[in-house]
């Protein structure tokens, strides 16, 4: 069997996570591989959920938040942008790959732009291959 | 251990085509804590309803989770549901298998395996979710306008003719603002004292509306609806209840001030109304230029005084108002364009800036009206130099959008007034409001003179004593040109107020790189600002016409309206809270919340959230080090729990 | 019965003792020795001094996996962790770790009180000490004479070990480890020269001196008590003090655990985990109150409990001056110096 | 007289005469020890507490992490050396401290040893800047030593690791950890009481000294110290089993500054970098 990627979706409510409904309600289609949580803003992402993600078994993380400037909350994604810039950081020099976490900013109308964004993230993971370093052996 | 009850909806078969949603409800009946699992063809239609409120008490569900569309499109309908069945309306979740799932997908094995995995995080979620009951605080119908210029007068009278008590509160002493101090407006060129003085004498008049003049604001407390804010009453040394406005006071003062209202034109009274139309018609002392208070003697003013209104004694006081919201309208400054030393203005004394300008038109000005320089000549020949410190990286980088006009309506005014030479020198001409176009038009028929360039120097000349020469590149003609004046105006760049970084703290708005205050957002929240309850109007905001912040002004005071028009508001549910055993007190909340609703209780040395004034974005709960933050709604249990049920399979 | 081997040769042994069962032997890793289940003979290394982590791992371990479950599953479909029952050999244990599986024993396998998982690997274990160094510098840390024991003290072994220049020798001391020794056909026996080198190094152990005091039980628990609500002495004892857990978790005598249900995708795993009385949440009461907030109540706690609650209940010192808790203490808290001191307060 | 012993002259001198005029309640220092290698962190309270101040190559202690030990309002004198006097900087920042409350004593680096391996403590371990930062009073003579290398470079040869092979290496390390919190502990800006860790509600990671929760434990720890780590190496001259976490730390500080401008504890204006924001921060710290 093929590998399938488990990415986990964060995305913020007002902007990527009304996108992504834009996306379905354009009918456009994407792989099937990311289960999204919802939360307020991107802001919201303590670093150690991106951990937490990674030991659960996610392939991918993917976060969505508004961009710079537009954010529901004014100043939230520009923190959030340093937070998980550095969470990357982390992940980097410890061996992980990096491009396991992915940051975008996905506003309410670019429903393209979502699908485009699990698409091409998705085949970049498939690429990858499973996630084992952090994944909790069970 | 909770009793959750699933309900899986078709959509008609906008979910069912894709995802196989009995074997969902099939599924979610294996899943711990999960009594009662269902799938029907609508759930939000009727019936669907009725089944969930059947259910929830058969089958006495703690929990309800509804898979079905995005909860953007039905969470409030199946919130109402189940709250009418019972429970709180926060213990339901939303799987979103419709816009997530079976729209973008076109395969059954696909759609039905990824419904399961999304039902599993809300199962994992459901369990830990908890009831939350919205606060319901008490408003004050009372409202606060901050400037009186023409954004704050409006706003104020607008309020007050709503029956709402309104408070004035003005830092200088007479309403009116920068308009009160112009000749004519543009495009129309109507007089401007006669479209704003009845409009100062209706708040004067106007029972409703409390005007505090000479005050500034000392300190917020309180949130919306419910603002205890402090006013300093700065000392007029003129007891204003027995003063009849007389004004024999002024004519014996013998102390000598410059009169900022004429732009330190000229000089004025040490005891002394701004100008003859200003409201209230009651003047103050200026400690600074009066006589007793420099020398230790004098009192003249209170020897003719009959009323006995002087009161040399008279201390700062302090005033406390309540009010349910507030609109910040605090105005503009000119940039002080002395520091661009290549323009000369205040070495030069055929340097003028705009407003000094508006000064000299007018006939309560300086000058009565009559264009005549600082040496009182008339000037032969004036150039008006546009984007002095706007529009330029070195300085302001916006465009202080009045300028184009006003200098337009200048050139006019100096060619009714004068027989001089008008040049324009600027870098666009911006004429996008109604009736600009036609007014840039008119003044091309005026025989004046448009340069396409920015004034670059302005020196004296050598050859001509007292003249000025413009240096300039016309960028038509690529040619570089020096133009000798009499006179220059500089149109400089409009900036927020010198203390514009005090009412920001004071009212906790952000501003922007100028220091303009922010709204809340800028198109569909552009008066509305970070604090929920303080409302933004006029130049504050940022450079505009009359026109526009009128409208504002307008806007801002149905925004103020829609709060104080209730005698309760609900508050916001899913607000974060302060698990003080757990704080390290680090104050990150208190440094990155932009609603300012952290605040750091010093004694007990632990952070404290206002929940009036959160707004439930959870970033303080992701910057708290020792996790002490509980972000209601979306906890660190319910989010970690949500990824490990959505990882699970 | 006395035998030997050469210490060059160390590694045949080892072999021997893994196929007979497990062997948890000193190791080298980059710090320092530690004991490990050894998979590779050649790693066995007794040249060290002592190993940073005390060999009560052996019996207790950091992480003791006790039952794994389903979540919303019954009771009886769990399933308790099986103990492998394998013979165990623990291999180079200094005299005062030797002393500090008595004082253990009270805890985990007294009347009453039975802790299968350590009472069954006790006795699946052959106990080697082993006799310090004689030549080697004794660390300053140490304070093992004080609490009654020498560096070459055989009892409480089973076996007990002495390095006579290149060789080992090896004597029995319990019936276990005679049994033992006579097993073990790779090893040589020992000579009249070797017993007599054996009871001379025993005897010259006493001479081996660490730091000393005379302490008696009866005054020190009674000194501890009496100066319990001397803070100003607590507070001065532990104001270098940062809490962490170190000179518990290498402490071969501290026992404390807590018991945390782990779980992951609606399975859990029951375990037992060390816990430690210097942490600010090991006193953390469910209501959120917690009666020992402050760094001097944790430290006085661990004093107080070694050198008197300990005394009063069951008679005997909870420590066996091994000095590890003051030679990893990173700021150098002595225990030596607190209880000298609590004696002059 | 050596150096040492003039800064413990000078330090015990201070001391007394702070002690003395009332202006501090407390002295933080070093005192002496179980034997003279084994110098403790040490608190005078009283002038007969000042003869037990002692400063030697040892002294290596960060004495920064025990002013949160104090009631907000004490008046503290402080020894610090030039990594310690960041550490203060910072935690003023942090408002952990009040400047006005603290007298700080500093002391330009002397060749402090490692006490477990004996070697002098550089720009390897540490910041290795020569002079504290902020200070009161210099207790010794500044030291103009020649421009020491970049407190970086001791992380090229782990940057240019393959990743497998840095994950390996980091595995092992994490692998090794005993969840002693000897690191959090030693740490000046690990103040939080409780530490996320500990927590049950929510849990972030299992209590046992096992891979999940010692990595959970680590990154979250790097994650909270960004920015804020100072780089004085106490957190791995604490651990017991020399997992070389500064390593870690002076990379995440490397990053920070490349990318935020701005480094730990060098000025008392400045905000934490994860707490603050410009809108001029550029998407590309995200790649």
């Amino acid at each position: 069997m093929s590998f399938e990627p488990k990415i986990l979706g964060i995305a913020c409510n007002w902007c990527t996570y009304t996108g992504a409904d834009l996306a379905g309600t354009t009918r456009l289609k994407y792989p099937q591989n990311l289960r999204v949580v919802r939360v307020m803003c991107s802001s919201r992402i303590n670093p150690s959920f991106i951990f937490r993600a990674f030991q659960l078994g996610a392939d991918g993380v993917l976060v969505g938040g508004c961009h710079p400037g537009d954010c529901h909350y004014n100043t939230g994604n520009l923190y959030a942008r340093r937070r998980l810039a550095t969470t990357k950081k982390i992940l980097e020099f410890a061996g992980f790959e990096p491009g396991r976490l992915r940051v975008e900013w996905i506003s309410a109308s670019e429903g393209n732009k979502f699908a485009e964004v699990v698409a091409e993230f998705t085949a970049q993971i498939r690429n990858l291959g499973p996630q084992a370093k952090l994944k909790i052996q069970e | 251990m909770s009793r959750i009850g699933v309900f899986v909806c078709h959509c008609g078969l906008n979910i069912a085509k894709t995802v196989r949603v009995s074997e969902l409800a099939e599924f979610a009946a294996t899943l711990p804590d999960v009594v009662v699992a269902r799938d029907y063809k609508f759930m939000c239609s009727t019936p669907g309803q009725e089944m969930i409120q059947h259910d929830i008490k058969k089958y006495n569900l703690d929990r309800v989770i509804v898979t079905a569309c995005s909860p953007l499109m039905h969470e409030n309908t199946f919130r109402k549901v189940i709250e009418n069945a019972g429970l709180n309306q926060y213990l339901l979740t939303i799987v979103n298998i419709r816009e997530q799932v079976s729209w973008v997908t076109s395969d059954i094995e696909e759609g039905t395996a990824k419904s399961k995995a999304l039902l599993n995080g809300a199962v994992y979620r459901a369990r830990l979710l908890a009831p939350l009951t919205s606060r319901v605080i008490d408003v004050n119908p009372d409202v606060m306008v901050i400037g009186a210029g023409i954004a704050g007068i409006q706003a104020a009278l607008e309020l007050a003719n709503t029956g709402k008590k309104v408070y004035l509160v003005e830092k200088n002493s007479t309403i009116g603002g920068h308009m009160a101090q112009f000749d004519k407006t543009f495009p129309t060129l109507d007089c401007s004292a006669c479209i704003l003085t009845p409009k100062m004498d209706n708040v004067l008049q106007h029972k409703n509306i409390s005007m505090l003049t000479y005050c500034e604001v000392t300190e917020v407390k309180g949130y919306v609806g419910n603002f205890d804010i402090t006013i300093k009453q700065k000392a007029r040394y003129v007891d204003h209840s027995k003063c009849n406005a007389c004004l024999a006071c002024t004519e014996k003062c013998p102390g000598k001030g410059i009169s900022e209202w004429d732009e330190s034109l000229v000089k004025r009274k040490a005891i002394y109304i701004p100008f003859p139309q200003a409201v209230p018609q009651k003047p103050i002392i200026d400690k600074n230029s009066c006589t007793y208070f420099l020398k230790g003697k004098c009192r003249l003013c209170e020897k003719v005084c009959e009323q006995k209104a002087i009161d040399f004694e008279q201390q700062d006081s302090f005033i406390n108002v309540k009010v349910g919201a507030v609109i910040v309208a605090t105005g503009y400054d000119l940039m002080d364009t002395k520091p661009l030393v290549q323009y000369g203005y205040g070495k030069y004394p055929g340097v003028y800036n705009a407003l000094e300008v508006e000064r000299l038109f007018n006939s309560a000005g300086p000058t009565a009206g009559k264009v005549t320089q600082r040496d009182g000549k008339e000037p032969q020949s004036i150039a008006i130099l546009h984007c002095i410190g706007s529009r330029d990286k070195n300085y302001h980088e916006h465009c202080s959008r009045v300028c184009c006009m006003y200098s337009l309506k200048f050139a006019h005014l100096f060619k009714e007034k004068t027989s001089a030479d008008v040049y324009q020198f600027y870098i666009d001409m911006r004429a996008a409001g109604k009736g600009y176009e036609e007014f840039y038009n008119r003044l091309l028929e005026e025989n004046v003179k448009f340069i396409r360039g920015k004034g670059a120097r302005v020196t004296q000349s050598t050859e001509e004593p007292g003249r000025l020469i413009v240096e300039a590149e016309d960028t038509i003609t690529s040619k570089f040109m020096k133009l000798p004046v009499d006179m220059v105006v500089l149109s400089p760049a409009i900036v927020p107020r010198a203390d514009y970084k005090d009412i920001a703290r004071l009212f906790n708005l952000s501003t922007d790189k100028q220091g303009f205050f922010m709204e809340r957002h800028p198109k569909i929240a552009p008066l509305s600002t970070m604090s929920e309850g303080i409302f933004i109007a006029g130049v504050c905001q940022g450079p505009k016409d009359i026109p526009d912040t009128v409208a504002q002004a307008l806007g801002a005071a149905a925004e103020a309206l829609t709060i104080v028009v209730k005698d309760k508001m609900e508050l916001e549910a899913t607000t974060a809270m302060v698990n003080p055993a757990s704080c390290c007190g680090c104050q990150n909340c208190v440094r990155v919340c932009p609603y300012g609703a952290p605040a750091f209780n010093y004694e007990k040395r632990v952070s404290e959230i206002n929940e009036a004034l959160c707004k439930g974005c959870g970033l303080c709960a992701s910057v708290c080090p020792s996790s002490a933050i509980i972000a209601r709604h979306f906890t660190n249990e319910q989010v970690l729990a949500e990824m490990e049920g959505l990882m699970e399979f | 019965m006395l035998k030997k081997t050469a210490i060059e040769k160390i590694s045949q042994l080892a072999a021997v003792l893994m196929e007979k069962g497990t062997l948890l032997a000193p190791v080298k890793e980059v710090s320092g020795h530690n004991f490990a289940e050894i998979n590779d003979p050649q790693k066995v290394d007794l040249s060290f001094y002592n190993t940073i982590m005390s060999p009560k791992g052996a019996f207790f371990p950091h992480k003791e996996d006790f039952v794994k479950y389903k979540i919303g599953k019954p009771l009886s479909e769990a399933e308790p962790a099986v103990l492998n029952l394998k013979p165990a050999f623990l291999f180079g244990v200094r005299p005062c770790d030797v002393k500090s599986f008595e004082i253990m024993d009270i805890h985990f396998d007294a009347a009453g009180i039975i802790d299968p998982y350590w009472r069954f690997r006790r006795e699946a274990t052959t106990i080697f000490g082993y006799a310090y160094d004689l030549n080697q510098p004794v660390d300053s840390a140490d304070f093992y004479n004080t609490l009654g024991i020498y560096a070459a003290d055989p009892e409480g072994s089973d076996i007990f070990m002495v390095k006579k220049d290149k060789e080992l020798l090896l004597k029995a001391i319990t019936k276990k480890g005679e049994n033992l020794l006579s097993e073990l056909a790779v090893l040589k026996d020992g000579s009249a020269a070797d017993e007599k080198y054996f009871t001379e190094y025993v005897n010259k152990g006493k001479e081996y001196k660490t730091r000393f005091m005379t302490l008696d039980q009866e005054a020190i628990a009674k000194k501890l008590e009496d100066i319990f609500d001397n803070t100003d002495f607590w507070t001065k004892m532990s104001a270098a003090c940062l809490s962490c857990g170190i000179c518990t978790f290498v402490c071969p005598t501290c026992y404390c655990f807590d018991i945390c249900d782990d779980t992951l995708f609606g399975k859990g795993t029951r375990r037992r985990v060390w816990d430690a009385c210097m942490f600010t949440d090991f006193t953390l009461e469910a209501s959120g109150h917690n009666p020992r907030t402050q760094v001097y109540q944790r430290l006085r706690q661990k004093i107080s409990h070694k050198y008197s609650y300990h005394i009063r209940k069951y008679g005997v010192i909870s420590c066996v001056g091994c000095g590890r808790c003051t030679r990893y203490c990173p700021v150098n808290i002595d225990i030596y110096s607190i209880v000298e001191a609590a004696l002059k307060a | 007289m050596t150096e040492f012993k003039k800064i413990e002259e000078n330090l015990k001198t201070e001391a007394t005469r702070l002690l003395k005029e009332g202006l501090v309640t407390v002295v933080l220092a070093y005192g002496k020890g179980f034997d003279e290698n084994h110098p403790m962190p040490y608190a005078a309270k009283t002038i007969a507490d000042v003869e037990n101040i002692v400063f030697n190559e040892y002294c290596n202690y960060n004495m920064a992490r025990y002013l949160v030990r104090y009631p907000q309002g004490t008046k503290i004198a402080i020894a610090v050396k030039a990594a310690d006097s960041r550490a203060v900087i910072q935690l003023i920042q942090e408002e952990k401290v009040k400047r006005e409350n603290l007298v700080i004593l500093g002391i330009p680096v002397q060749g402090m040893k490692n006490p477990k391996t004996g070697e002098i403590i550089d720009s390897k371990t540490t910041c290795g800047m020569y002079n504290p930062v902020l200070y009161d009073l210099l207790l010794g003579e500044e030291v103009h030593g020649a421009k020491s290398a970049s407190p970086y470079d001791v992380l090229a040869e782990y940057e240019k690791m393959d990743k497998e092979a840095r994950w390996e290496f980091w595995k092992k390390e994490f692998d090794k950890c005993i969840r002693c919190y000897a690191c959090r502990k030693a740490c000046p800006m690990c103040y939080c009481d409780p530490c996320f860790i500990d927590q049950s509600k929510p849990k972030w990671a299992d209590k046992a000294p096992q891979s999940p929760g010692n990595m959970m434990y680590h990154l979250t720890r790097f994650h909270h110290l960004a920015g804020r780590c100072i780089d004085c190496g106490e957190c791995s001259r604490a651990c017991p089993v020399d997992i070389p976490l500064y390593l870690f730390h002076k990379k995440v500080a490397k990053e920070c500054e490349e990318m935020f401008n701005q480094a730990a504890g060098m000025s008392i204006e400045d905000k934490p970098v994860l707490v603050d924001f410009r809108v001029e921060d550029s998407d590309k710290i995200l790649e």
